[in-house]
């Protein structure tokens, strides 16, 4: 028993009992399972339903890097759709104007938006609390005027928007997709069990406490901030694809903020596993309630929201951890 | 390039079934708006047509009237065997399309492209629909374009007046059917001429379509020697004119045309009118069109201009008929969202029925492209298959309406053309 | 820049009813600390009461104002009650999700049950001329009866003893627990304000605009930003900020284009969050 | 056996709007010593841990802190540098086991695991190690982060209010654990305290606060016997700040 326990000992996460330690591997498997049947699926089910699961390992994946962030440090970024967009027309512009192919264009994407988060961390993470929040919200509706202002039009088209023919197959955006997922849940993983992820946790703990002990907390916040901005942009990258079709009203929409913070919460925030699980309940349930409640599906959802927020407030995994059913570890 | 591996023919059996009981909330539904009569015998298959609508969200105004039109359409098809209209065609004898009850199968996209990709997908794929009608909105279409392009499947677009859809895309499986964005607000430029005017402003909302009718207005305003002086879009979600509408009385223009949707129309006539500016000609996009506009502005609205697809006097055949079916079925006077979608679906029932078939999607489709025909909506004529811009419509046309008062109500007249006037063009603007 | 002072009141017209959806929800943040992402539909919910007062029985919007803050007050409170109470006291995100449910039920409902048409009230839309400024009577109307509610607002937070326990409980709600202040009792009451302050700008834009389901967003994204320019949970800075955002869009479309002024009050905040990361009036929320 | 200082405020000036929290204040805290430092509430004597700890700008004056001007540092290079505080409401990371709550504090990975658990075996919180710090007494946090301040091998740590708020039994501990790290490991104390028999009994040196300014220093015997110290605690001062509080 007592090499077990220096097992879990010897984690930065602390662990627990022994029975943890190795029961906290659950998460891998669990994840594993997940990412074997989705790459799968493509011969398991057809183009109608492997459209439903691109839309699940998206939404999957921009819950997940908002989760880098604003799971981490606490730092509730309602820009996160700023940076999906942002990648969107990197990826278009080079696509349309450049002839890039297209994963260049998707990885362009990443980067621009990583950049631009990198800029606005500047001003951005000198504030705290609700003024960040709501000042995030500001950015991502200034990105769009912004993004269809006249100073940006020669690039962006403004209104017009800028449509797309890519000619790359549908299981190819699904398994680029399914990629990008895993990529972000890994380096989620890592992060959760590293000691800059603890660092981060500190942050969002009690972020005058962590300076204290010696945290950089600026750079750490920052790096969050591109990471998280740098998966999202790959996302929005790819998703262009997609939708073939892009315009600052879509590509910058509230809602591609809302829907993956809601699902995050409804996961755990926080956790590694909290925003696969959330994203993919979440989104076959949306999916779901558009079919069968034709005209208040918004409605319906609205109601399954409220009762999340008041009857299980620290969402499914964290739920779950306190009846037992899951060990109270960090890394699922 | 695009690979078909995986579309569904011959897959549809255990394995998807199982999928769905694994996961348990796949969306296998029943269909929701489907008015299927009980003359049909049970051992008719019902012809499924499949398509997605904005019913909740920015569209949702227009995306309701258009599912009317669907609605309505399916009705008389499967009470009557044809649409007002189309009672000479093959096969209308027998309620349904060629004998098939018509079951509708609309879904929400909420407004969002990303959803409507989702959703044709699910209509081909999942729910393997039969045939599709076309979406609402240039930003929704623009979006499932590719979608429709690969399953290859026929499909008649009600809604989506932007050409960049079409325009040297040479697509091959769908086509428009309402007049293209660059010809609004027919007849303007030749009037303000007429009467003298020399500057015009145009303002537009910052978005495909008004953007696409801009650019139109700007190039009739040169050719009939309008000077612009003032030519500006503004962002969209903007909810107070004020500012802009001030800036065209700044510029001196007497004729101030643009706008965008209904909103806009509505926000730049109360922005006009509070500011007492007088110009000789207020035209604006979309909205003039619409019971709502009248209604919201009572006699603010006098004497506005604007254009429309259609409207509820135009004496296409079957359209007089088709207003009255409305009106008892759902009340109020239709507008040209809901008789889009009714011709859109007119189109697809005609090459169907000449077809004969439902199943030879290519036969359909090559009568589809060839067709020349008049809806209870527009005239129909696209460009052909082998031309780079193949589905662009070419034969649709608008009338100008103006708001003006008859026997203390407020009515739109049709001013412009000549031909299809009812009324004067009250000039200059009250 | 031509007519300087026209510009100004149609800035000042504009930002009065951005202030009355703005001070609503500044107070409730300030009380609360619960940003409600729902405050809009309450603009939109009370654009509606007035709405069907107009049209069914033919009250002007200037007499039907008064129901509709009150049944919007009513309706504000008892949300407050029921629901929102709930979460006061936690992590900003919940408060945040929850609203943001209440939000889509109510306008997801409200669209299947008033439809989604554009509607408005056509009242007083005669235009007068005063110092070379043109303006709808019912644009006057409206400024005048802003300012009198936000006045209202004022006196009754100064010198009532409800208006006292509510500023209190907004500065420190330990100190208002053991000052004897009903603290729960503050907080419902500050809701329902906000939402009748909000029901009044919907009245309002019923006159000057046109209302439909899903208005109360539009409106929420300038209202927020407004809010934060002033300092959260500061009413006279939201009053402030939301006459600024106004005039800033008036100008900024005159000066440089319609275009770029949009974008004017997104610079502002930035500018400002630089420079005061607790906005032009806030206090040391920033820390929490 | 006192040395040169570790950490010295030179004429450290703070204000708040027109409120002068510091005023003028210089005094130095030398090796190995455990310092007091008192004055009625309102004296500026949190302020004082706080721009000495960064988390506050000074307007004027430098903080020395082992002969280097550290006042443009930001707080988490002070901590880095050795100098460590805790606070007067208990600041752990509550959803964070008691082990990470070590780890996050320590700059490199050296002898990570054992030092943690060594430090939290002098404050008798290793069998707790893999709890939630939020499960934790409020005494027990404080313990948690005294112990958590030594994974930054600090030279200096400033104690806000360690008395306050703990048990009798638990203070006890807590003031063993002190001096055992003075007097074993050599660390320097700089404490806030109300309680004065905790001051006058532990204290090598006093130094007294009153609106901003140290007015009085030296040991506990003659800080009891200066007569403007007791002014300043007991109200007859003509300084409107003066009356603002008294003692413990």
């Amino acid at each position: 028993m007592s090499t077990r326990r220096e097992r879990a000992d010897s984690s930065v996460h602390g662990g627990g009992s022994s029975w943890v330690a190795w029961l906290s591997w659950l998460g891998v498997a669990i994840f594993a399972v997940y990412v074997a049947f989705m790459l799968a699926a493509p011969w398991l089910v057809n183009r109608g339903t492997l459209s439903l699961l691109y839309l699940v390992l998206y939404f999957v994946l921009l819950a997940a890097s908002w989760n880098l962030m604003s799971g981490f440090t606490g730092y509730i970024n309602f820009a996160h759709v700023a940076f999906i967009g942002v990648g969107m027309y990197a990826s278009a512009i080079a696509i349309a104007d450049l002839g890039a192919p297209w994963f260049l264009a998707v990885a362009l994407g990443g980067c621009v938006a990583a950049a631009y988060a990198a800029v606005l961390s500047v001003p951005l993470l000198r504030i705290k609390g609700p003024y960040f929040t709501i000042t995030t919200l500001a950015v991502a509706e200034g990105t769009r005027v912004i993004m269809s202002s006249a100073f940006m039009e020669p690039l962006t088209r403004a209104g017009s928007g800028i449509p797309l023919f890519v000619q790359i197959g549908f299981e190819t955006k699904y398994f680029a997709m399914l990629a990008l997922v895993v990529a972000v849940v890994v380096v989620t993983y890592v992060l959760a069990n590293s000691r800059i992820g603890l660092r981060l946790l500190s942050i969002r703990e009690d972020e005058r406490a962590a300076e204290n002990l010696g945290v950089n907390t600026t750079r750490l916040k920052i790096g969050a901030f591109v990471l998280s901005a740098f998966f999202a942009g790959l996302g929005g990258g790819l998703h262009a694809m997609y939708l073939s079709y892009i315009d600052p009203f879509n590509a910058f929409h509230i809602k591609y903020t809302v829907i993956p913070i809601i699902m995050t919460f409804f996961g755990g925030i926080g956790t590694v596993l909290g925003p696969v699980l959330g994203g993919t309940v979440l989104e076959l349930f949306n999916d779901y309630i558009w079919a069968h409640v034709l005209r208040l599906n918004l409605a319906t959802f609205g109601v399954v929201l409220v009762a999340l927020i008041l009857f299980m407030p620290q969402g499914l995994l964290e739920w779950l951890k306190d009846r037992g059913f899951l060990p109270k570890t960090r890394r699922i | 390039m695009c690979s078909r591996k995986y579309v569904p023919s011959n897959d549809t059996g255990l394995t998807r079934r199982n999928f769905i009981k694994t996961t348990g909330v796949v969306a296998i539904g029943t269909a929701i708006a489907g008015h299927i009569p009980t003359i049909f015998a049970q051992q008719k298959k019902p012809l499924r047509i499949g398509a997605s609508i904005s019913l909740t969200g920015k569209y949702a105004r227009s995306g309701e009237e258009q599912h009317k039109g669907y609605m309505l359409w399916a009705k008389h098809v499967n009470e009557l065997g044809h649409s007002y209209g189309k009672a000479d065609l093959p096969n209308s004898g027998e309620p349904g399309l060629l004998g098939r009850p018509v079951e509708l199968i609309v879904l929400d996209d909420r407004s969002d492209p990303t959803t409507g990709v989702r959703l044709y997908n699910e209509l081909i794929h999942s729910r393997q629909v039969d045939l599709l009608l076309g979406p609402y909105s240039s930003a929704v279409t623009n979006a499932v374009a590719p979608i429709i392009e690969n399953a290859q499947i026929p499909t008649p677009n009600p809604m989506a007046s932007s050409t960049a859809i079409w325009e040297g895309r040479n697509l091959q499986w769908q086509v428009q059917v309402q007049p293209p964005g660059s010809r609004r607000l027919p007849g303007l430029t030749q009037v303000a001429m007429e009467h003298g005017d020399e500057k015009i402003a145009i303002i537009y909302e910052d978005s495909e379509f008004p953007r696409n009718a801009a650019k139109a207005l700007r190039a009739r305003a040169k050719e009939d020697g309008l000077q612009i002086v003032l030519d500006t879009a503004y962002p969209v979600k903007i909810t107070d004119w004020t500012p802009i509408v001030q800036q065209v009385m700044n510029s001196g223009a007497t004729v101030l045309a643009g706008g965008g949707y209904l909103p806009d129309a509505i926000g730049i006539t109360r922005a006009t009118r509070s500011l007492g500016y007088q110009p000789n000609i207020l035209s604006l996009l979309v909205g003039v069109a619409l019971p709502d506009y009248r209604d919201t502005l009572g006699k603010a609205a006098l004497t506005v201009t604007g254009d429309a697809d259609w409207t509820p006097n135009v004496n296409y055949p079957g359209a007089q008929k088709y207003v009255e079916a409305y009106r008892s079925e759902y009340g109020g006077v239709p507008e040209y969202h809901s008789a889009g979608g009714y011709g859109a679906a007119q189109i697809l029932e005609e090459a169907v029925r000449r077809a004969g078939t439902v199943d030879d999607f290519e036969k359909i489709r090559d009568i589809m492209f060839e067709l020349k025909t008049t809806t209870v909506f527009n005239l129909y004529e696209v460009a052909p298959l082998d031309s780079p811009d193949s589905g662009l419509q070419l034969a649709a046309n608008r009338v100008m309406l103006q708001v003006q008062e008859a026997d203390g109500k407020l009515e739109n007249a049709v001013v412009y053309p000549d031909e299809a006037a009812n009324a004067q063009w009250i000039y200059p603007f009250q | 820049m031509d007519h300087p002072l026209q510009l100004l009141a149609n800035g000042l017209v504009v930002g009065a009813i951005y202030s009355l959806v703005a001070v609503g929800l500044s107070l409730v943040f300030g009380v609360m600390r619960v940003i409600n992402i729902a405050h809009g539909d309450f603009a939109m919910l009370g654009a509606y009461v007035a709405f069907f007062a107009w049209d069914w029985l033919g009250l002007s919007p200037l007499v039907s104002l008064l129901p509709a803050m009150a049944i919007l007050f009513l309706f504000g409170a008892g949300l407050q009650r029921l629901v929102i109470e709930r979460v006061v006291g936690r992590p900003l995100l919940a408060s945040l999700m929850l609203t943001f449910g209440l939000s889509l039920i109510i306008w997801n409902s409200s669209q299947v049950a008033f439809t989604t048409k554009l509607r408005g009230i056509s009242y007083l839309t005669e235009p007068v001329t005063f110092l070379g400024v043109t303006m709808s009577q019912s644009y006057i109307v409206g400024f005048v009866l802003a300012l009198i509610l936000t006045g209202a607002l004022f006196a009754f937070l100064k010198f009532t003893a409800p208006g006292k326990a509510i500023r209190a409980t907004s500065q420190n709600q330990d100190v208002a627990l053991a000052c004897g202040i009903d603290v729960r009792r503050a907080r419902t009451l500050a809701f329902g304000i906000g939402a009748a302050l909000a029901a009044a700008a919907g009245t309002l834009i019923s006159m000057t605009g046109f209302i439909y389901p899903y208005m109360g967003f539009e409106y929420l994204a300038k209202t927020f930003t407004i809010v934060v320019l002033g300092g959260l949970g500061s009413v006279a800075g939201a009053l402030v900020a939301a006459f600024a955002y106004g005039l800033l869009e008036s100008f900024g479309t005159a000066m440089l284009s319609p275009r770029i002024a949009p974008a004017l009050p997104f610079v502002l905040l930035i500018a400002i969050m630089i420079f005061r990361p607790s906005g032009l009036f806030g206090t040391s929320v920033a820390d929490r | 056996m006192m040395q040169a200082p570790v950490f010295e405020a030179r004429a450290v000036t703070k204000s708040f709007a027109s409120l002068r929290a510091v005023d003028d204040c210089s005094f130095a805290v030398e090796k190995g010593a455990i310092v007091g430092l008192i004055g009625p509430n309102g004296a500026g004597k949190t302020t004082l841990f706080d721009i000495a700890s960064g988390a506050t700008r000074l307007d004027s004056g430098q903080i020395v802190f082992r002969g280097e001007d550290i006042s443009a540092l930001k707080p988490h290079q002070r901590a880095l540098k050795g100098l460590g505080r805790t606070f007067q409401l208990t600041r752990v990371f509550p959803k964070m086991t008691l082990m990470e709550n070590m780890f996050v504090a320590s700059p490199g990975d050296h002898r990570l695991h054992e030092r943690a658990r060594e430090y939290l075996e002098l404050v008798n919180l290793v069998d707790r190690r893999h709890e939630y710090a939020s499960d934790l007494s409020y005494g027990q946090q404080k313990l948690l982060e005294l112990a958590r301040i030594l994974m930054l091998d600090p030279e200096l740590i400033l104690l806000d209010e360690p008395a306050a708020g703990v048990n009798p039994t638990l203070l006890k501990s807590l003031l063993a654990f002190i001096h055992e790290l003075r007097d074993t490991w050599g660390k320097t104390f700089l404490i806030i305290e109300h309680n004065m028999n905790l001051v006058m009994g532990h204290c090598d040196k006093v130094v007294v606060m009153s609106a901003g300014s140290v007015i009085a220093e030296g040991s506990g015997e003659e800080i009891q016997a200066n007569e403007e110290v007791l002014e300043a605690y007991f109200g007859k001062s003509t300084h409107p700040l003066g009356r603002a509080g008294h003692g413990a």
